[in-house]
């Protein structure tokens, strides 16, 4: 599967896209991440679980640039990604969402949006303070884009409201919407369907297929219940004490021993 | 010939009048739809442009002249497009409506044969696939949402704005035929097929030509004077006559704008963005936003509290009045002005109502209170009556001559005569052609003179030439000594108290009439509370003594309202009681839209009838009810049957004497 | 010769870091316990020492005002009370004050983001500073409750035995010092070794675990601004007794700011150190670098220092490092 | 109550966007302009505009700018008075080196200079947080007033080691100097004022606003989706610094005339500046002006009750104010963290929702 796979549902799945090469982190004497090693293919949904505390956000963190590897190489679209300022990873096309939100409090949910966007636009600060020229022409520009993926994820009643008001399951679609905006190649969801009832796990799952779908976006997304991930991703990367213990396609992963006795430890405790 | 000076600018059908607006009012707003966050908005010059490129597309595809294009979505200017570019291509628009399950979709796509569906969203697109070989007429599937479509197979499917850059392109090669069936078009061309949700029997496709749409847009726009700077909100369903005559007829006619809200949940806030100038609701939408405005009061500050209280009496008192231009003194008239500012305005402004011109209500009955809270606000509500068959009117109120207990007088055009059972005919240029494949129904309802039967009963008041609407005509009967007796009628009045939910009056061939009453659990659970009046189930509520008296109350209310009326004042209540369970759709005792099953209720609780009529004052019965999971179950009951006070009348006296 | 003036100037340096070591103690105190970072510590030194001398001087409190309003024209009791006393008598008003700033204000600010706190602390100093001004009048008053002043001959002369030159050093200083010093010493016993001071720290590490193990948040808030009153008292008598009693000295004991962002606020160690680099740097480049810019940078050294340490040490020198995650 | 909003739709983003979306506050806005520009410079007398008016202004766009810096960007600064003083004394020595050049670009290129210094000053911020960083301002506040005090050539070399302001004329009409007229005074402080608002307007609701504010609610997070935090905190330094400085010149040039830097421009100057911002409202450009007016009226107020009508002496009416002032902070803090604008926003709603309470 050098230059991808076709998926059951007969999508096509392309190149890889992020190469992780024996990732190995360290906080003090501590090793979150043990010699790690996957790849995220273009337009896949890869999912990486493991029971809490098995390193999976500290992997996120580090794809999206804010833990720097003590060892390893990241290969993004095939060359070599140096160490990197969050910011610039950003600037790649890897756009995430975070397990606890963060979204900014003091802005409205349309704000909070057009902040994805902010690597389209460029106008001048002086022409932002005189909002002449470029300045209002990209607004209004990034604001129809914006206005796209508010109406994709089904929350334009809520685009004025400052989103401290709003209840989780709401606050998570809109970090989704802050993500989308930026028109990422890869998207990073951090559980996103942590502490969500049925419902919103299932709008969730609906609205990270369709992105997938519509826009052919490549997506990793952490979970640690299994039951939603093995029917949303492609490939599973399964995590447990830092190490990798499982990958595969999510059958394969099911049946594998130690992935299920990494979860009945869980189950245990 | 009957409107000559639409003949001579050869304004026949609706793309004519598309032209001329498109060459007059070239960059007025035509259509404005709220989507991502702003009213996207179209000139009638852009709107010209997209129809015809949307036409072309259609030609395109291979539509023909005489074809029926099925519409099945919201509203949304795109939709209104399809149907006029159907029509420039001479095809027949047939707009049904979009909460239809996939069955009734099935008889209606076979009934009408439609070769083209226009689809609002994969819901729509997935039950017309549903439907399938049952409608095999279905050639091809246009969406206009493209969500979630792209892994459908495409065949036979495409975007609708892709079918308007195929026509784009297609100009220099089709433009011409187009040209050509849009001149082609004739005044008695049909413009558009309704089907009639008919309460009973499948539904029938109602076919109404240029002629009936265009005489009558143009005939009820000169009543009210509608302008071209009109804005209208597109929100009731495309399927229903009205909507056409409101958002296509009138719209075309006068060249005003049409806006479609952002969806359902968003109506109400759109409507207030809006600020439409020319209205129409149902009854239960006044009715709701009424309720809402009495509930968000009651947690309003005293002094706010006490503003309200005191400046709607006022209004109550002297609005209508000043609405209606009467005279009213000066004093009063800058009491008003205040209260405008602090109640009436504001208000207004919050229902969204602070620009309506001419406001509409028809369906059913409004209660009049509700109605006159409009009226004394200042907002030109009106009622009018009307069906599918006529082009909607028949009959409405002119400015200046409303009252909440009738529907006006006929509309400009429109003959209309009582038959001697009481039966309301019509004739006018906006009577329907035909009932499309069915010649007996056809038959059954207009008569070779072109008259049809509304199947409603009513009168003229002599004072006023205003046409009451009593009742069904089919549920219209006699009472024992003859008088007449009209169940519905009284139904209304009992219903317009919020404490009454439901009723089921009973007489037809009885000497007096009775009733069943269903209390509203809402309204009158919180009248139990605010009175702390403990209940453990709607049985026990509905039983207790000061329920009782208080539905009393409003019963004799009612009788006093029924008597003042010499032709109805039989129908008063003489006895009734409180039914220990609601009236329910699962039971089979109302239709799923709600309206009473008088029979079946009238076998299911012949008992209770009895009592009625006996002279018991109480009776003891079990019912079977049918819980939500469908399980049957059993309650047993004591009911109570109270004697109301009835008006004698001259009528009684009458009888009395004979 | 050189070196000796520069030891000298170093000597008075060391002297002044001590001051500066105590009343950023109290800062750490209350910081630790609160999380409030207390800007009003340099004008609760100054209202301290105002008080100190009205109750000494039998002033009437807000005379000023009460003649204003009332077209009176008193100004004493009469009376005037020795210096212990109305030290001891102070030092009850600072645990008023205490008192009154944890029901006023720190009750309602819980949960509040600590700049927040922050911005209502420098709210607290205008207040006291208005306050202090109503209650005994704005003028520049003597503070003496007998301290010993002038230059002290023993180390002079010894000194001059020694090295054949005398220091000369101010014996206010060097009992401030010894003072300084002894209450540094009681101050960390307090926090280390007692109960209270345990429950201080056990609070300061994680106010829900301490409420949980029946801590009363009220109590130690109320104890450690207290403490930080009475440091502030004794900051207050020093410099009040050296350079009179008046808006500078609010000014001074602001240096304690500087201080604790070089020790880190969360470290008394950090404070203690700190404010010896403070005292003794300030007075050097005074010494050396002073002439050649027209003098008077200890009003800005202190901060420059500190600012200029911060970028390279963000958490101070012995701050706990700070790690951020998401 | 009057609001009448029904009918006053958006069809464009444009639209949506405006800094006044409802019809009738923008009536309200060019109603205030019309009688600001119109009718007070001709009713206006040096008392109104000496005490209040002239003033008001001023600290409003120094009140702006930190606000810029604080309420937008998050980074508390105790500096503001330093900067002041920057702009003051570039103002001065610009004035008095290139007579010959309209003084509105001197106060603006001071504005810049302000700037510069700001951004000099603003870089621990790119370390150090918080109160940290709120401690580090204070070593601008001191260093810069000391600077102008000790080196002579900032006041060249005046006996007095005052800088004072000579005469300089717009279109023939005197702005600075003893012979400006009150109206005069206004007018300038009153355009800059209006420009500068309407700049940090377009600001705070542009990309760079919300990155500022991205920084404020959620540094890392911010820096994750792709905030250059060295660019947007220096960039709100800059900006903020260039407001201040253009205040402080103002303040100098235009109102005192003349000035010495640790009077003038002393760490309360700091405090007043952010006190107005805090009783007015962090984040809002209206509650800039509010506190800056709630600021400058208050003293007026205490004067004429105390002074005038007691007959109090002058020094403690100036000592209650601190009582009161500090006492309003805390309050403020406590009730109402959000200010003045706040407290004007719930009013907007409730008068919106008239006569309904939700």
């Amino acid at each position: 599967m050098q230059d991808g796979y076709t998926t059951p549902d007969g999508r096509q799945i392309g190149p890889v896209l992020l190469d992780l090469k024996n990732i190995t982190l360290r906080f003090g004497g501590v090793e979150a991440i043990k010699n790690i090693s996957f790849d995220i293919r273009e337009g896949e949904i890869r999912a990486i679980i493991g029971p809490n505390g098995a390193g999976k956000s500290s992997m996120l963190n580090v794809i999206s640039g804010f833990y720097v590897p003590q060892e390893g190489e990241i290969w993004f679209k095939g060359h070599r990604r140096g160490p990197m300022k969050p910011y610039e990873v950003a600037r790649l096309g890897l756009a995430r969402t975070f397990q606890n939100i963060a979204l900014f409090d003091g802005m409205s949910v349309l704000d909070n949006i057009m902040t994805g966007r902010m690597n389209m636009m460029k106008a001048s600060l002086f022409s932002q303070a005189l909002w002449w020229g470029k300045a209002e022409r990209e607004e209004t520009a990034n604001r129809e884009q914006v206005e796209k993926i508010i109406d994709f994820l089904e929350i334009q009643n809520i685009r004025k409201t400052p989103v401290g008001r709003l209840p989780y399951g709401l606050k998570k679609r809109v970090e989704l919407a802050r993500a989308l905006a930026a028109e990422p190649r890869i998207l990073l969801l951090d559980e996103p369907m942590a502490g969500m009832n049925v419902e919103e796990k299932e709008d969730m799952c609906r609205f990270i297929l369709d992105v997938n779908d519509e826009f052919g976006t490549t997506i990793a997304l952490i979970e640690h219940d299994m039951g939603v991930v093995m029917d949303l991703s492609d490939r599973v990367v399964v995590m447990d004490y830092g190490r990798k213990i499982g990958d595969g396609t999510p059958d394969e992963v099911r049946n594998n021993p130690e992935v299920i006795s990494a979860y009945l430890g869980v189950a245990h405790e | 010939m009957q409107n000559p000076q639409a003949a001579e600018a050869g304004l026949q059908s609706i793309p004519a009048l598309l032209a001329r607006n498109a060459d007059r009012f070239g960059n007025m707003p035509a259509y404005r739809e709220k989507e991502f966050g702003i009213w996207q908005s179209w000139t009638w010059f852009d709107a010209a442009r997209q129809i015809r490129d949307l036409a072309l597309g259609f030609l395109v595809l291979g539509l023909r002249p005489g074809d029926h294009i099925a519409i099945i979505g919201r509203n949304r200017p795109a939709h209104y497009w399809s149907m006029v570019a159907a029509q420039m291509c001479g095809a027949v628009p047939v707009p049904l409506y979009q909460d239809a399950v996939a069955d009734e979709m099935a008889y209606v796509l076979e009934n009408c044969g439609a070769r083209f569906v226009v689809c609002g969203d994969q819901e729509q697109v997935d039950k017309v696939l549903e439907v399938g070989e049952r409608a095999p007429g279905v050639e091809h599937i246009i969406y206009t949402d493209k969500r979630g479509m792209r892994k459908y197979d495409h065949t036979r499917m495409n975007a609708l704005a892709h079918v308007q850059a195929e026509g784009r392109a297609a100009e220099p090669r089709l433009g011409a035929e187009l040209d050509a069936l849009t001149a082609g078009l004739g005044y008695d061309d049909t413009c558009v097929m309704l089907y009639t949700s008919g309460t009973t029997g499948k539904p029938k496709g109602v076919v109404l030509s240029n002629r009936n749409i265009i005489e009558t847009a143009r005939n009820t726009a000169g009543f009210d004077k509608l302008q071209q700077r009109e804005e209208v909100l597109a929100y009731l369903p495309m399927a229903w006559v009205g909507d056409f005559i409101f958002s296509v007829g009138q719209a075309y006619w006068a060249g005003f704008t049409v806006n479609c809200p952002e969806g359902a949940q968003t109506m109400m806030t759109d409507l207030r963005e809006i600020g439409p100038t020319y209205f129409f609701a149902p009854p239960r939408v006044f009715e709701g936003q009424l309720t809402n405005v009495m509930i968000r009061m009651e947690d309003a500050g005293a002094i706010k509290r006490w503003l309200f209280r005191h400046y709607m009496d006022l209004a109550r008192r002297i609005g209508p009045q000043i609405l209606e231009g009467k005279p009213v003194g000066l004093l009063n008239r800058m009491r008003y002005a205040v209260g405008d500012l602090l109640i009436y305005g504001p208000l207004k402004n919050t229902l969204g109502y602070s620009r309506i011109r001419v406001g509409y209500t028809a369906g059913e009955a409004i209660g009049p209170e509700i109605f006159d809270f409009y009226r004394s606000l200042g907002i030109n509500l009106k009622q009018l009556y009307g069906q599918t068959e006529a082009s909607v009117f028949i009959t409405q109120q002119p400015d200046g001559q409303v009252r909440s207990d009738t529907v006006g007088v006929p509309s400009p055009g429109v003959e209309v005569r009582i038959a001697e059972n009481g039966e309301v005919f019509y004739r006018s240029p906006g009577t329907f052609v035909e009932y499309f494949r069915n010649p007996d129904s056809t038959a059954s309802t207009k008569d070779a003179q072109g008259w049809v039967a509304t199947g409603d009963a009513g009168f003229f008041e002599e004072a006023t030439g205003h046409l009451r609407i009593i009742d069904r005509a089919k549920d219209v009967g006699k009472m024992a000594d003859g008088r007449m007796f009209a169940p519905k009628y009284v139904e209304n009045k009992l219903k317009f108290y919020p404490n009454i939910l439901e009723a089921v009056v009973f007489g037809a061939g009885r000497d007096f009439c009775t009733a069943f009453i269903n209390i509203d659990l809402t309204a009158v659970g919180n009248w139990a509370e605010r009175n702390n009046i403990a209940y453990a189930s709607y049985q026990e509520l509905a039983g207790h003594p000061q329920v009782y008296e208080t539905i009393r109350e409003h019963v004799e209310a009612v009788n006093e309202s029924v008597a003042a009326d010499p032709m109805l004042s039989g129908c008063q209540i003489s006895r009734f009681l409180v039914l220990h369970k609601e009236l329910d759709p699962d039971d089979g005792e109302m239709t799923r839209t709600r309206k009473v099953r008088r029979n079946i209720i009238a076998e299911k609780y012949a008992d209770l009838i009895a009592a009625l009529y006996d002279g018991r004052d109480s009776v003891s019965t079990r019912t079977e009810v049918t819980y939500e999971d469908g399980r049957k179950g059993e309650i047993r009951a004591t009911l109570r049957l109270e004697d109301a006070r009835v008006i004698p009348t001259q009528a009684m006296h009458r009888v009395a004497a004979e | 010769m050189e070196f000796l003036y520069a030891s000298e100037v170093l000597v008075n340096g060391l002297m002044a870091g001590v001051m500066y070591s105590l009343v950023a103690l109290g800062f750490v105190l209350i910081y630790k316990a609160s999380g409030v970072f207390n800007y009003a510590q340099g004008v609760m030194a100054l209202f301290a020492a105002m008080t100190l001398v009205g109750i000494m001087e039998g002033r009437v409190p807000f005379a000023h005002m009460i003649n204003a309003a009332f077209g009176v024209h008193v100004e004493n009791f009469g009376w005037t009370v020795p210096g212990l006393l109305a030290i001891l008598l102070t030092a009850l008003v600072m645990v008023g004050l205490a008192i009154a700033i944890e029901k006023l204000v720190l009750k309602h600010l819980v949960g509040q983001e600590p700049i927040i706190l922050f911005m209502a602390t420098i709210g607290l100093a205008w207040f006291l500073e208005g306050l202090g001004d109503v209650m005994w009048g704005a003028d520049v008053k003597v503070l003496d409750v007998g301290l010993p002043q002038g230059i002290s001959e023993t180390v002079e002369t010894v000194t001059n035995n020694w090295l054949g030159y005398g220091f000369f050093i101010d014996r206010l200083d060097i009992w401030a010092a010894v003072i300084a010093a002894v209450l540094v010493a009681a101050l960390v016993g307090f926090s280390q070794y007692t109960k209270q001071g345990r429950a201080m720290r056990a609070v300061a590490d994680d106010h829900q675990a301490a409420l949980s193990v029946g801590i009363s948040l009220q109590f130690i808030w109320i104890m450690v601004w207290s403490i930080a009153g009475f440091v502030a008292l004794v900051a207050g008598i020093m410099w009040g007794t050296k350079s009179g009693v008046q808006f500078s000295l609010s000014l001074i004991a602001l240096k304690a700011l500087p201080v604790l962002m070089l020790g880190g606020f969360t470290s008394i160690p950090g404070a203690i150190v700190g404010g010896l680099i403070i005292g003794m740097g300030e007075k050097l480049f005074e010494y050396f670098v002073g002439p050649m810019v027209g003098g008077a940078t200890e009003n800005w050294f202190a901060y420059v220092l500190a600012l200029i340490f911060l970028v390279f040490r963000p958490q101070g020198l012995f701050g706990e490092r700070i790690i951020e995650r998401v | 109550m009057f609001y009448r909003e029904a009918g006053d739709f958006k069809t464009s983003y444009r639209d949506d966007g405006q800094t006044f979306p409802i019809r009738l506050d923008r009536w309200g806005y060019y109603a205030v302009l019309a009688v600001a520009f119109l009718v007070v410079p001709f009713v206006i007398d040096s008392y109104w505009a000496n005490a209040v008016l002239v003033p008001f202004l001023i600290y409003a766009i120094a009140a702006i700018g930190l606000n810029i810096l604080t309420g937008y960007a998050g980074q508390v600064s105790l500096g503001t008075g330093g900067f002041m003083a920057v702009g003051a004394y570039a103002v001065y020595k610009l004035m008095t080196a290139f007579p010959g050049v309209p003084i509105v670009i001197h106060i603006v290129l001071a504005g810049a200079i302000t700037a510069i210094v700001g951004v000099l000053f603003g870089l621990p911020s790119l370390r150090i947080k918080g109160f940290y960083l709120a401690v580090a301002t204070l070593a601008a506040q001191f260093f810069l007033v000391w600077l102008f005090n000790k080196v002579p050539w900032f006041y060249n070399y005046s006996a007095s080691g005052q800088i004072t302001a000579p005469e300089r004329t717009i279109l023939g009409w005197a702005v600075t100097g003893p012979a400006t007229t009150a109206s005069a005074k206004y007018l300038i402080c009153l355009t800059f004022a209006v420009v500068l608002a309407w700049i940090a307007r377009n600001l705070t609701r542009g990309m760079v606003g919300r990155k500022w504010m991205a920084i404020r609610d959620m540094d890392i997070a911010a820096e994750i989706i792709g905030v250059n935090p060295l660019t947007a905190k220096l960039s709100a330094f800059a900006v903020s610094s260039f407001f201040v400085g253009i205040a402080g010149a103002l303040l100098f040039s235009v109102y005192l005339g003349a000035a010495e830097a640790s009077e003038a421009f002393g760490i309360n100057k700091s405090f007043l500046v952010l006190f107005m911002i805090i009783i007015g409202g962090l984040g809002s450009i209206f509650g800039s002006f509010a506190g800056a007016a709630f600021l400058v009226l208050l003293p007026v107020l205490l004067k004429n009750l105390l002074v005038v009508q007691l007959g109090w002496p002058t020094d403690l009416a100036a000592h209650i104010e601190l009582m009161i002032v500090g006492a309003l902070i805390i309050f403020f803090l406590i009730v109402e963290p959000h200010g003045l604008a706040r407290l004007w926003a719930l009013t907007k709603e409730k008068l919106r929702l008239w006569p309904f309470p939700h």
